[in-house]
Formats: structure tokens, C-alpha cells, sequence
């Protein structure tokens, strides 16, 4: 069988292409997208689709393809490449000057949105190393394609940071797999609860691991830029919840896929000049949007919660789709999960702290990695739900995802008691084999028709 | 006949000494993990009695609680909390082991709330500042105990238990060393004589130990081989493996050597740092705890090579992520260095699933010529 | 002296006779429910066609029931069903190293040393995905045989992409793709595609080495057969024999080996 | 007269309804659509309006309406038998659904992806046993021991079948084992669920006593048996063709 390139080496070679559109006409545009295959144009063309304004695109040209050719160029230039999990600030990474961030959670998702047998060959490859079939897909996708680094497929990091002890046992223990397999340093921190003690343990490990990364780059990090990466990040802070406060407004006037656009931003190139101009831009289109009263369905049926993460087999067939049929999709726990804040910092010292704070309530981290998931993760949404007027929630995530599926029935029983709704979709973000697109789109309209808005049969009532 | 009381002790839950040990006015707590400092609560007469399935498949109950994704172990002891095997119990220790066991406790919690549940905290990475912080956990465990059971414990009684710990760890030792060149006995005893001191009072499974060891057995076996990977209570499963001729000299799981083969002994310094000392370090050998996955193949090694095993099986739950990822990785690693490795996945407790384990079984003491 | 193998398998048996070291005869049927009646019913019919007395015969059992068979006194003793394919295979030809062996619930990859000795192996845990059942319930779903569903691998243009693994969520995705009206061929060659991709994950995980047959019923089909060969990058040994007969042939040589010399 | 048109995943069944059912058929869902349909229309005698529903409901070329089958199957629950929930069970999933006083779906959930508690894993098993679909309820009525079946796959659930066939246990234990292991599944959803009131149970697999009194002995609330279940949703969607086209 013929051996893949990784992700990042075929994601690369794909955004490069695409940092060139602005060139092309937008029926060329749409040409281009036919000829990268159903989905992977899907994909495109969703990105492109004229309700997000130029966002899309500049999200992939400024956001993605320089997170991941950054990488990818970091090697000629000498610096050092750091794999860094979906639940850790890249801003720290951004702070040195000879260090690169890459996310692991990026690549399966970008793989599983537009790579020709999206992220499947590199969930394969890793089941014929034996892992087993029901570990988190999306690990399971960006080990199978860090793995073929050992065959020269892929930019193999020069270290790995895990900041999931404590928050997701698979997510660890794939690090911990390519760690000693491609035989890089790892390191590592600890989240046990929310108390003052675990906070205390978390910064200890935290501030010794900036130490072992700066001896491992070779590097201190510069006060100036440390601070700058902050103030970055609270522009981006600012802007985000201005972005949140619009959702407010119903019809929502920002698109399905701003969430996917937000998050995605926050994960790989939070704190730069980058991030800011994408929030900027986001704002830009949603401010307009709602001035103009736009809205894809001529109703807004449904305002939906994703309580965990999205799916990102076919965000045209999905999030689109969903817009398109008056479903509007809130935001999920990547992208509002960790509830940014603005931090005043004037040296090194209270920039290392401020990362720490985030880093410590970040997306996820802060929920799985609770004393309680259940109970924190719950009362998480149902205050998002009265904060942003949700009248339903969905859920939905990797089908064998231990934490979620545990507690799923605390999250249910927490949400109905507030009179909203939850759907549970048995598919899987990741992989298409598990639920086909179709038979989602079918149980969210079952789901929304029949539940979120009441649709009533005019019954006769004749025989009863 | 101790071995045969071991046996009926490790196959039931509220046994006749755990009656006796509660009429008398003392207190059992459960935990879920060999995290738990057992010396600290024998230090007041409260009894640490570890959660296990028992051998209890059906989940129906447990399942509509927790999903078909998560472990059947868990599931299991869930279901037996729920239905009130456990009742006994006078409160329970959330000790953090691995996720399945976090969403077991949040549910345990949502449907029972229990009157008197700890978390105790347990890092997953071994230096100075989590020792440090360990240490602190364990006295504030302590704290819980003295608040619920109104209690006060010293550290001469910790102590004390400390070194009786060590007695019995050193007991233990002896006892595996009787199965590794002559076998006499079974991998099936040795287990049933871990779940029973997790069941026992220090005192009482001490005697029943020292009895037992004098019954030794003529042992028929094909093969000797290590059992390592996820938790593993099913003596039913061991027993069937080891009448293929399969004989189980040694393990490396937590229910089995891996629970004190490595635990230091008192060594007279501050009492709560040693023993955040003495269970870090021991727990490394659980795949929960990680950059230490040297140490755990090192420790399936030695001890292989100790035991003079023919080959390794790793066996996990189906939908343990931790000993899932582990045991590829340790398969790949253990026959590279010319150790023969049958990886098992299983659900737990599952007799109906034994034609399946048998071929495999078979197939691989065949392969190992025996 | 008479050496006979018996292997029952979820969907089919085999029985097979050796005399100086040649197959004299071998029989395969379709299961009884209990596998015991089935080995007793294969070796019977067989023993009746050359007209041999069973006590003439020591008869090694392999495959599901092979340890009652021994209880019973039917078989003198039992050998798993991986060494059995192991060794079948290594006796026709000394150089097989690898053996896939595709049963009805069970896949697995053989690897052998030179001497015909079991080296490792692995099995399919837990999902039909791979199997002759998975092949089965979608050949039923298309209304072909299994080897109608084979030949159509060959006739496809354009192979549908199957990707549910479970074998009833499969039989969901052919019965889509049929309301759909896709072409049979497309949707037959589709799981046979996907069926060769399953073991060729699998085989990964110990390696393949030359030379490599394909035994069991699915080695009947010839487009899975044909698919594998592609992606593994190796052409199958034939073995010159019926290759569902190689692990009753396996437990026969065992006992040949055993108590031949007596 | 109306037309209820059922497209499953294992079955299509049809039922022509006028304020009662006049009559019904059932047809393997398999090959070609049209044929399919064409069988059934022949079996069943004419009607005016036809409804369709189901998963394949869009197959069903001469429908004038489609409606979600949870629709159905609640309207079906409420007008036969007058239940407040409905445990469907059908050839691939299990479906729990509240139903309000007007017999409109207030929620519903699906069960975890897997077929193990499924009609069609209840068919794989019978099948291997040797035991016809017919017999299940009668040889299973006949165990006199208790054995259990762990296995999530529908497939290798059969290798724990054969398993204990070898064991020498009886086949009505194992097809027992069988249906107690489907029954814990739909009994684990109704509880997530919270299930309760009057409820019945409908589907394929609601036909097997041997199911449904198991369900019914775990569950509280009062069980109400549903006529005919596997025809339930088929009767929902002609009371729907009757509502929208009637002249009642």
C-alpha cells in the first residue's frame, strides 16, 4: 500500500495553494473546490461561502496554513517544533523566540475536514500498531500520522508538552506512546481538582516546565515579547466577548462556523498579531450581518448548545446545512469552555501567571479536569444556556469518549431540569464510519422539529 | 484450610470477619485503588475495603448511569453499589485511579450521594512537588476520617500500621517467591490472597496468610507465564486459563504482585512524606501514572526473568484506554526483546466469552511449545 | 495406519484422512448447531466413503468443540486451530512463512519458522468486521452467492466505499446504496475492498513475510483475494488443496506426527 | 381509505387503516425498492392517501406525505393503546419516546451505537441456534438456568453461542441468555430515559413475550401491551394520511 505523507506535511502543501485564491474569480474558486474531491470541496467552498465574508478565507491563509507551515519551516530556520495537546496555551510557545507551537487536535480536525480519505489511513495505521479501536479518534488520527515521522512521512516535533494528567487519561497516554516511540522529551503537568492546593501543584509544575522548555530551547523568554503575546491575547479577550454578545441577538447574526473559526484561532495562534485581526474580522462580519438582519432560513427555529465538540466530517452538510434549516449552533465547550480573561501584566513574572491562570481554566481542562466533571461541566451550560438564550443543547464527540459518556446522564438530567433539551448523537467527530452524515442530519431534525419547536399535529381526536 | 477460607473470603463481599469487625463498632470505608494509604485508616479501626466486581456481569441498572463505553469493571462495581451489595459500607474514598473510575464516582454521587465520600487526590507524575503535595493529601485524608468518624489519629499508630504494612508486604513477597521456580501454588490463589487482604483487617489476613502458605500444592502446568494489564479480580477467568496449563506465576496488575511488589519499607523518617513516597512510587506501576512507562516494562522484565516465565499475556478491558494504549506499546517493546506477548482484550467477568480467550490461550502455549 | 483431522468453524467443518503421508480423502459440510454433532457427522461421512472403521483412525480435533471431542473419546487429542493452519499449510509447502486464515467469525495472520513451528500470531478481537459472517451478510443483503459476490470485483468500475466495520451497520450501507441504485458490482466490489483493508490492518500488526497463502472460506473469493494481494504487495502461494481444508489437514498431521511412529 | 408505509431497516411494513386496521403486510426490506413497494401494494388492497415514514420513507414514490417516525410512533401509542411513553425496538436501535395528551412527541432517545439490542441481532442468534424466529418465545420459556452474554457484537455474541452450545447447554438457556440480554439493553435505556406511567412497547422485537415481560418486571410504571407491534409506526403514518386528508 502506498505509504501517506502525515497530516502536516499534506496539510502544508494544500494551504500553501490556498494562500494563493485571492487571485482566483469566485467561479474558479468554486472549479477548484470540484476538482479537490465532494467533501474536501465541500469544505472549501464552505469556508468561502459568502454569509462568513471573507473570514473563511483569511482563516485559512493567516490562521492555519502559517500555524502549520510555520512548523513545517521551522527545521531550515533551526527552531524548535513543540507539539502541544487542544487544552494548553499556545501563547507560551509564541513567547519564544526559537520555538514553534504545532496542536495535535488541529491536525485530525483539518484532516478529518479536507484530506482526500480524510482522517482514516492514520487511524488505521495505528490500529496496526495495535491500538485499540475505541480510543478517542481524534488522538488516535494525529498519532497515527506523528507516528509516520518515524518513516520520514512527517515533521517529527522536537518535544512535546502534555497538559492532560488529570484531564484525559487517552489524550496522555497517546503523548506518552509518541513520546517514547519517536524517543522526544516530554513535558508534562498535573491537574487534580479546584481547590487552592491543586492550584498551587499545577503552578509549581507549570513554572519548572517553562524552565526545562527555555534550557530545552535554548532560550529565555524576552519580558517584552512575553508581555506583548498577553496583550495580544486580551485584545483577542475583548473581542471574543464582544462576538459572544452578538450571539445574543436572535436571528443570530454570527455564522455557524465562527465557532470552529474562534476556537481554532485560540489553539494555534492565540497571542499573536494574527489572532487579533482574525477576531477583528469575525466581528467585522457578524456586526454587519446583524445591521443587515441576515440570517440564512427565513426563521431561527432552533438556538442549539454543542455541549461538547462539533463534527468535522462535513461542516457543508453540517453546520451549513443546519443554518440553512434555521438551526443555529451557539457555541460548543472548545470554543467557550475556557472563558478567556483579560490580564493587566507588566513583567515576565505576571505574564508567566496570567498563562498559568488560563491554562488552568482552559477549554476542557477546567471541565474534565474537575473534582466533579459532571457537575461542573453541567453548570457550565446551563449557564451558557441562560446567558446566550439556548433553547436546546446537542452532544456530541468521539462515540467512546470515556468522561463525556460517564457523565452524560448528570449533564441530561442537569439541562432538562432547566426545561432545556439535550440530543445525543452516536457518531463521531472524527470519523465518518461510525455515523454517516445523512442519519445525523435526520435524528437533528427528528430532534428539533418534534422537541425544540413543538411541532403539533392538528389532531381529530376523533377515536379516542 | 486457609486457602480454601481465602478463596470463599475473595468471592464474596461482606465477609464473616468484615460482620464481626463492624459489630464490634468499627468502620469500613471502600476505595477503588492501591493508592489508598491503608495504614491510616487501620490507625483508627476503620477498615479500607476495595471495590471489585465480584464476578457480576449484568449492568442494567449501572448502565443507564454510566454508557456501554465505559469499563465493564467499573460498571460492575457500579451496578453492586446501586443494588446495595455495598451497603455495608460506611462511606466511600473517591480515589482519583483513571477517568472510567472519575465518572463512576461523579454517577455514584448523582444517584446516591453517599453521606460521607473524600476525594483524595493522586498525582499522575512522580517528583518533588508532587510528593510534596501527596504528602499533604494524605494528611488531609486523615482530617476527613478524624471529621466524619470523630477520631483522632496519631502518627505513633500510623506508624505502627506502617510496619505492620510491612510485615505483610514482606509476607507476600515470600508467598510469590514459592511460585516461581517449583510452583506450588496456583496464579488463582495468589489472587484470591490479594482480593482477600483488600477485604481483611491487617491482623486477621495476616494469620490466614501465614496458614496458607503452609498448604502447598502439587502444581500441574504446560507453561509459566506473567499476566500483566488492567485490573483483574476474575479468579474464575485465572482458573480456566490455568487448566489449559497456562500457569500464572507472577503478575504485575494491581490486583496481584504489582499491588506490593515494590512497596519500600518504613525507613523511620516523617511518616506522611514516606508514605506519599512509598504509594507514588508503587503506583507506578499503573499505566495511569505517566513518564513511567520505563519503569513498568523494567518491572514486567525483572520479574519475568525472576518468575523464569515462557511468555507474557496483557490483558485489558475493553474500553480501557490507559492498559489499551499501554499493552501495544509494551507487546511491541517486550518481543523485540525475545519475550513472547499474548495481548487479550476482554469484557469483564465475561464466562460467556471464554471459547474466544481459550483459543487464544491455547494457541499461544503452542506457540511458546509447551 | 489412519490419521484424521476434524475442524469445525462457525459456518463450515472439514475432515481430513491421511494414509503414508497423503491426504486420502477430505469432506466439508455446512455446520450442525452443536460443533461436536458436526465433526462427528464430517469424519463419519468421510470414513464411510473410503470405507474405514473410525477405530482405525487417530483423529486429532481442532476448531470449536475440539476439547468435548476429546472428552467424548472421539478425538485423541486437540490443537488449536492456529497452529493447525499453521502446520497444514507449512507441510504442502515449507516456504510459507505467513498464513491469513479468514473463517467465519475469526481472521487471523499465522507467522511460521522454518521448521513449521507457530512464531505468532494474531486474531481479530471482538469485531466481525474482517470474517467470513461480515462477507456473508452482505453477500445475502446483495442476493448473491459468496462467490457471485467474489467475481464481481472484476466487474466493477467504480467500487463504493464502504466504511461502517460493523457487519450489521455494513449491511445498513449495501441496502443504501441498493435503494440508491448504484450498480451491484460497484457495491459488491465496495465490501469485498473493504473486507481486504480490515486484514490488512491486521496483518500489520505481526508482519507479513514470504511466501504467504490465504486459507479458510473467504480464500474462495477471489475478488477479497485479489484486493489483498494488491494491497499487501505479495502474490498467494496456492496450496494445491481445497483451502478450508488446511486446518482439519493441520490436526492430522499433528496426530501423524504424534503416533506415527508406533 | 389510508395508507401507513413503514420503510425500515430490516422490514417495510404497510397497513391500510380506516379508523381501524383493515389489513397489513410485511416485506423484507431487500434489493430493489420498487418491487418491494409493488408486493406490498398487492397484498394489501387500494387506498386513497398514503403516508410514509421510517428511514427509507423518501423510497415511497406515491406517498403524498413523510412523517419522522418518532411522530408515528407516539400518535400510534397514543390512539391504540393510550400510553404516555413508547420503548420502540426496531431492527437496529432502541428509541424511547414521551408522548403528550394529543399523542405529539414532548422527547426521545436513541440508544448507543450498537446492533447487539437490536431485532436483527435477535435474528442472528436464533439463527445460529437453529431456532426459528416462531420459536423464540416458546424455547426460551423452557430455560431452567440463568446464563449471561457480555458480548457487544452482534457477530461475536454468536461466538459466546457457540461457546456454550459446546459447554453442552441447552439451547433454550442460551436463547434465553438471548433475550434477557436484548431486554437489559431497551430496560438501561428507559431508565436513562426516566420511563414510567403507562407505557408500551413496540417494534419487531416487542413481539417476543420473552422480551417484553422482562422489560416489564424491570421497569416501574404499568405496562400496556401494543396489538401488532412491529406495525406500530405504519399505523401511526395511515392516522396521519387519515388527519391530513379525512374528512372527518
Amino acid at each position: 500500500m502506498n505509504e501517506i505523507p502525515g497530516l502536516v506535511k499534506r496539510g502544508s502543501e494544500i494551504l500553501r495553494t490556498i494562500e494563493k485564491i485571492g487571485k482566483y474569480s469566485k467561479s474558479e474558486l468554486e472549479g477548484l473546490a470540484r476538482l479537490t474531491g465532494e467533501i474536501q470541496g465541500h469544505t472549501i467552498l464552505s469556508f468561502l461561502d459568502k454569509r462568513h465574508g471573507d473570514a473563511g478565507l483569511y482563516f485559512l491563509k493567516n490562521v492555519l496554513s502559517k500555524h502549520v507551515n510555520e512548523a513545517v519551516k521551522a527545521k531550515e530556520k533551526g527552531k524548535k517544533v513543540i507539539l502541544i495537546p487542544f487544552n494548553f496555551p499556545p501563547e507560551l510557545i509564541h513567547a519564544f523566540e526559537n520555538a514553534v507551537p504545532l496542536t495535535t487536535e488541529m491536525m485530525s480536525t483539518m484532516g478529518a475536514l479536507a484530506l482526500e480519505g480524510e482522517g482514516e489511513p492514520y487511524w488505521d495505521y495505528a490500529m496496526s500498531l495495535g491500538i485499540p479501536d475505541y480510543v478517542c479518534s481524534s488522538n488516535t488520527t494525529a498519532l497515527g500520522s506523528m507516528l509516520t515521522a518515524m518513516k520520514g512521512l512527517e515533521i517529527a516535533p522536537d518535544a512535546m508538552i502534555s497538559a492532560c494528567p488529570g484531564a484525559c487519561d487517552a489524550n496522555s497516554k497517546i503523548h506518552e506512546f509518541v513520546a517514547e516511540t519517536l524517543n522526544v522529551p516530554e513535558f508534562m503537568l498535573d491537574k487534580m481538582g479546584d481547590g487552592v492546593f491543586d492550584y498551587e501543584l499545577y503552578r509549581k509544575l507549570f513554572l519548572n516546565m517553562v524552565r526545562e522548555i527555555e534550557e530545552f530551547v535554548g532560550e529565555e523568554i524576552d519580558e517584552d515579547r512575553i508581555v506583548k503575546v498577553i496583550e495580544n491575547g486580551n485584545t483577542c479577550t475583548e473581542l471574543y466577548w464582544e462576538l459572544h454578545e452578538l450571539k445574543k441577538h436572535s436571528p443570530c447574526p454570527v455564522p455557524n462556523m465562527f465557532t470552529m473559526l474562534s476556537c481554532g484561532t485560540r489553539f494555534t495562534m492565540w497571542g499573536r498579531d494574527e489572532a487579533v485581526s482574525m477576531f477583528e474580522k469575525l466581528l467585522e462580519v457578524a456586526e454587519k450581518r446583524l445591521k443587515r438582519g441576515e440570517y440564512p432560513a427565513e426563521r431561527e427555529i432552533a438556538r442549539s448548545l454543542w455541549v461538547y465538540t462539533g463534527y468535522y466530517i462535513d461542516l457543508y452538510d453540517l453546520w451549513l446545512w443546519m443554518e440553512d434549516n434555521g438551526i443555529t449552533y451557539l457555541t460548543d465547550i472548545l470554543n467557550s469552555g475556557g472563558f478567556p480573561q483579560i490580564y493587566e501584566v507588566f513583567t515576565k513574572e505576571d505574564a508567566l501567571e496570567a498563562i498559568i491562570k488560563t491554562s488552568w481554566d482552559y477549554q476542557m481542562t477546567r471541565q474534565m479536569g474537575a473534582e466533579n466533571m459532571g457537575l461542573r461541566w453541567t453548570e457550565d451550560f446551563i449557564y451558557l444556556a441562560e446567558d446566550l438564550n439556548a433553547n436546546c443543547a446537542i452532544y456530541c464527540g468521539h462515540h467512546a469518549c470515556k468522561q463525556s459518556q460517564a457523565v452524560f446522564r448528570i449533564l441530561r438530567d442537569g439541562m432538562s431540569s432547566k426545561g432545556i433539551p439535550v440530543l445525543k448523537l452516536d457518531g463521531d467527530a472524527w470519523n465518518r464510519r461510525i455515523t454517516s452524515v445523512s442519519v445525523l442530519q435526520e435524528m437533528i431534525l427528528d430532534f428539533v422539529q418534534n422537541v425544540v419547536a413543538k411541532k403539533r399535529r392538528r389532531r381529530r381526536g376523533s377515536r379516542r | 484450610m486457609s486457602l480454601s477460607k481465602i478463596h470463599e473470603i475473595a468471592s464474596t463481599l461482606e465477609n464473616e470477619y468484615v460482620e464481626k469487625w463492624r459489630s464490634e463498632g468499627n468502620a469500613v470505608v471502600g476505595h477503588a485503588c492501591i493508592a489508598m494509604p491503608k495504614e491510616v485508616a487501620e490507625a483508627v479501626r476503620i477498615l479500607p475495603f476495595r471495590l471489585r466486581g465480584a464476578g457480576n456481569a449484568d449492568t442494567s441498572t449501572a448502565d443507564s448511569y454510566l454508557s456501554r463505553y465505559n469499563c465493564s469493571l467499573c460498571r460492575s462495581c457500579l451496578e453492586l453499589v446501586l443494588n446495595g451489595s455495598y451497603d455495608f459500607l460506611d462511606g466511600l474514598v473517591r480515589v482519583r485511579g483513571c477517568d472510567h473510575w472519575m465518572g463512576t464516582f461523579d454517577e455514584v454521587q448523582h444517584a446516591k450521594n453517599p453521606e460521607f465520600m473524600h476525594y483524595f487526590k493522586v498525582p499522575h507524575l512522580v517528583n518533588g512537588d508532587t510528593l510534596e503535595f501527596f504528602s499533604n493529601e494524605i494528611k488531609r485524608l486523615k482530617e476527613a476520617f478524624e471529621n466524619r468518624f470523630g477520631v483522632e489519629i496519631t502518627e505513633d499508630e500510623i506508624v505502627r500500621y506502617a510496619k505492620v504494612q510491612d510485615e505483610i508486604n514482606e509476607k507476600m513477597r515470600e508467598f510469590y517467591r514459592l511460585r516461581f521456580k517449583k510452583p506450588r501454588f496456583y496464579g488463582s490463589d495468589a489472587i484470591a490472597v490479594v482480593v482477600a487482604r483488600e477485604s481483611l483487617p491487617s491482623e486477621v489476613f495476616l494469620q490466614l496468610l501465614e496458614s496458607a502458605m503452609a498448604e502447598k500444592k502439587k502444581v500441574d502446568f504446560r507453561a509459566k507465564v506473567l499476566l500483566a494489564g488492567s485490573p483483574l479480580d476474575e479468579i474464575e477467568l485465572i482458573r480456566k486459563i490455568e487448566e489449559m496449563g497456562a500457569l500464572i506465576v507472577a503478575e504485575t496488575t494491581c490486583f496481584g504482585g504489582g499491588s506490593f511488589w515494590n512497596m519500600a519499607e518504613y525507613d523511620g523518617s516523617e511518616i506522611y512524606d514516606f508514605l506519599a513516597a512509598k504509594y507514588l512510587n508503587n503506583l507506578k506501576i499503573c499505566a495511569r501514572m505517566f513518564g513511567e512507562y520505563a519503569f513498568r516494562k523494567n518491572f514486567i522484565k525483572s520479574m519475568a526473568v525472576e518468575a523464569e516465565v515462557d511468555g507474557v499475556i496483557l490483558q485489558h478491558n475493553k474500553f480501557c484506554d490507559l492498559f489499551g494504549i499501554e499493552n501495544a506499546k509494551l507487546r511491541m517493546d517486550l518481543e523485540k526483546d525475545g519475550i513472547p506477548v499474548l495481548v487479550l482484550e476482554k469484557e469483564y467477568a465475561s464466562t460467556a466469552d471464554i471459547g474466544r480467550i481459550k483459543t487464544r490461550v491455547q494457541a499461544f502455549l503452542e506457540r511458546l511449545k509447551r | 495406519m489412519l490419521f484424521g483431522g476434524t475442524d469445525v468453524g462457525s459456518l463450515t467443518a472439514q475432515a481430513v484422512l491421511l494414509e503414508d503421508g497423503r491426504i486420502t480423502g477430505y469432506r466439508n459440510i455446512r455446520v450442525l448447531p452443536n460443533p461436536v454433532e458436526s465433526a462427528k457427522k464430517v469424519m463419519g461421512e468421510l470414513l464411510e466413503e473410503v470405507g474405514v472403521s473410525p477405530d482405525d483412525v487417530v483423529i486429532f480435533s481442532t476448531g470449536y468443540g475440539r476439547e468435548k471431542l476429546v472428552e467424548d473419546g472421539f478425538a485423541k487429542e486437540h490443537v488449536s486451530e492456529i497452529s493447525c493452519h499453521g502446520r497444514g499449510a507449512f507441510w504442502l509447502n515449507p516456504a510459507i512463512r505467513t498464513i491469513i486464515d479468514i473463517g467465519g467469525q475469526d481472521a487471523k495472520v499465522i507467522r511460521i519458522d522454518g521448521n513449521g513451528n507457530l512464531a505468532n500470531f494474531v486474531m481479530n478481537d471482538k469485531c466481525a468486521a474482517g470474517t467470513g459472517r461480515f462477507l456473508e451478510i452482505q453477500a445475502r443483503a446483495l442476493g448473491l452467492t459468496l462467490d457471485e459476490l467474489g467475481e464481481m470485483t472484476f466487474k466493477a468500475s467504480n467500487p463504493v466505499a464502504i466504511t461502517a466495520r460493523c457487519s450489521i451497520y455494513a449491511e445498513t450501507e449495501v441496502l443504501h446504496y441498493m435503494q440508491r441504485k448504484f450498480p451491484k458490482e460497484d457495491i459488491a466490489a465496495g465490501v469485498n475492498r473493504s473486507m481486504a483493508e480490515r486484514i490488512y490492518y491486521l496483518a500489520r500488526r505481526v508482519g507479513v513475510e514470504r511466501e504467504v497463502t490465504l486459507t479458510g472460506g473467504v480464500a474462495k473469493n477471489r475478488g477479497v483475494k485479489h484486493e489483498l494481494e494488491k494491497i499487501l504487495g505479495v502474490k498467494f502461494v496456492d496450496l494445491g488443496v481445497d483451502p478450508q481444508i488446511v486446518g482439519a489437514l493441520g490436526a492430522a498431521i499433528f496426530a501423524m506426527e504424534k503416533y506415527g511412529g508406533e | 381509505m389510508f395508507l401507513g408505509v413503514d420503510v425500515g431497516m430490516r422490514f417495510t411494513k404497510a397497513v391500510l387503516w380506516d379508523g381501524k386496521v383493515v389489513s397489513a403486510a410485511i416485506e423484507e426490506t431487500r434489493g430493489d425498492m420498487e418491487s418491494v413497494l409493488k408486493n406490498l401494494r398487492g397484498k394489501i388492497g387500494d387506498f386513497e392517501h398514503c403516508c410514509s415514514t421510517g428511514s427509507g420513507a423518501g423510497l415511497v414514490d406515491f406517498a403524498e406525505v413523510k412523517e419522522d417516525d418518532v411522530v408515528c410512533l407516539a400518535i400510534a401509542a397514543r390512539d391504540i393503546v393510550d400510553a404516555d411513553f413508547v420503548l420502540d425496538i426496531g431492527g437496529q436501535s432502541i428509541t424511547a419516546i414521551s408522548v403528550d395528551k394529543d399523542g405529539n412527541v414532548i422527547d426521545f432517545m436513541r440508544n448507543d451505537k450498537c446492533a447487539s439490542g437490536s431485532g436483527r441481532f435477535l435474528e442472528v442468534m436464533s439463527s445460529a441456534l437453529g431456532i426459528a424466529v416462531e420459536e423464540i418465545d416458546e424455547a426460551a420459556s423452557k430455560a431452567d438456568r440463568k446464563l449471561s452474554t457480555t458480548s457487544q457484537c452482534a457477530v461475536f455474541a454468536e461466538s459466546e453461542v457457540v461457546s456454550y452450545v459446546n459447554e453442552g447447554e441447552s439451547k433454550e438457556n442460551i436463547i434465553a441468555a438471548v433475550c434477557d440480554s436484548i431486554a437489559k439493553l431497551a430496560v438501561a435505556q428507559a431508565n436513562r430515559f426516566g420511563i414510567g406511567g403507562r407505557y408500551t412497547i413496540t417494534g419487531g422485537v416487542a413481539k417476543f413475550k420473552s422480551i417484553t415481560e422482562r422489560i416489564a418486571e424491570a421497569i416501574g410504571g404499568e405496562y400496556v401491551e401494543f396489538p401488532h407491534p412491529q406495525l406500530a409506526a405504519s399505523i401511526g403514518a395511515a392516522i396521519v394520511a387519515e388527519e391530513e386528508f379525512g374528512d372527518v
